[in-house]
């Protein structure tokens, strides 16, 4: 009962494909997955909170790399 | 879903670590949701529910400082995640990866 | 203060586009405060303050989708700024940053 | 008067500068200002919010440079 009172809260299917069709939805897609696509590329290449007190030296190797 | 759409999630999901991807609307409602750890509709939803609320309280943060200001793109990392939201006026893009499933994949 | 937290600001207080540096304690009450924007203390405590709540708000995301999760650090971006925040259990450090400073002065 | 008030809520500043010798504190620091290092350097060499809108150019000329 519970699943299907979350169900039909659910926009239904056909009206999100609706939406993502829009124009006013690509700009925002187009723009905001820019923005992700970068910050995981960042992350890829150097994570900022590596565990310093466990992999310090890996940690100086990265930074190293980095600079 | 235009192919444009479809080919950048496709490329989204891929990127190493990436766990999650959800779009909601400005009611916070789901418009998209695609998952590698098998997230239920109803978890992504109740997720993107708490991102939306965090999402305005970064909000007034930002305009708190400078009200010509605005949020453009918030993460927050934690020993396991860095979750990643784009808002937007209508639209709301969010991302979980696993940063350090990098590391292990090398 | 010793030398080496004095030597690590003066570093952190030189990045290019960094404005304002804010330490506080678990009770979000400033521990320490430099600005190059010449915040008062007054306006960096009300600050601190409510970056303080969002931090709250941002654990309790985390740890509601893994419990066994710890918030690690967060970054907001605006139009103008971008605000660091690396909370632990004692103390919090807190930057704001001007990104587009190290654009112009190339 | 507000002053006053706001002046009375402050740690005194000696409190301050003992708590900051405590080693509890130096290990917050020194982990938490590793962080923000870390993000502060990234963010110098690429900005992920870039205004592509504006600034397209910019943006993939520097897209380019990181890959």
């Amino acid at each position: 009962a519970e699943e299907k009172a979350f169900q039909a809260q659910l926009l239904p299917l056909a009206e999100r494909k609706r939406i993502m069709r829009t124009e006013h939805f690509l700009d925002f897609f187009r723009s905001s997955s820019k923005v992700v696509e970068r910050a995981l590329k960042q992350n890829e290449e150097f994570d900022v909170t590596i565990d310093y007190a466990k992999k310090d030296d890996m940690m100086d190797e990265k930074e190293e790399a980095m600079v | 879903m235009s192919s444009e759409v479809e080919e950048t999630m496709r490329r989204i999901i891929k990127h190493v670590g990436v766990q999650d991807v959800i779009i909601t609307n400005k009611e916070a409602k789901l418009i998209y949701h695609d998952s590698k750890t098998s997230m239920s509709a109803k978890d992504a939803q109740k997720y993107a529910s708490n991102l939306t609320q965090l999402t305005s309280q970064a909000r007034s943060v930002v305009r708190d400082l400078d009200p010509q200001n605005d949020l453009s793109f918030f993460r927050i990392r934690s020993k396991n995640h860095e979750i990643m939201v784009a808002p937007d006026k209508d639209f709301t893009l969010m991302v979980v990866q696993n940063p350090s499933a990098s590391e292990d994949g090398k």
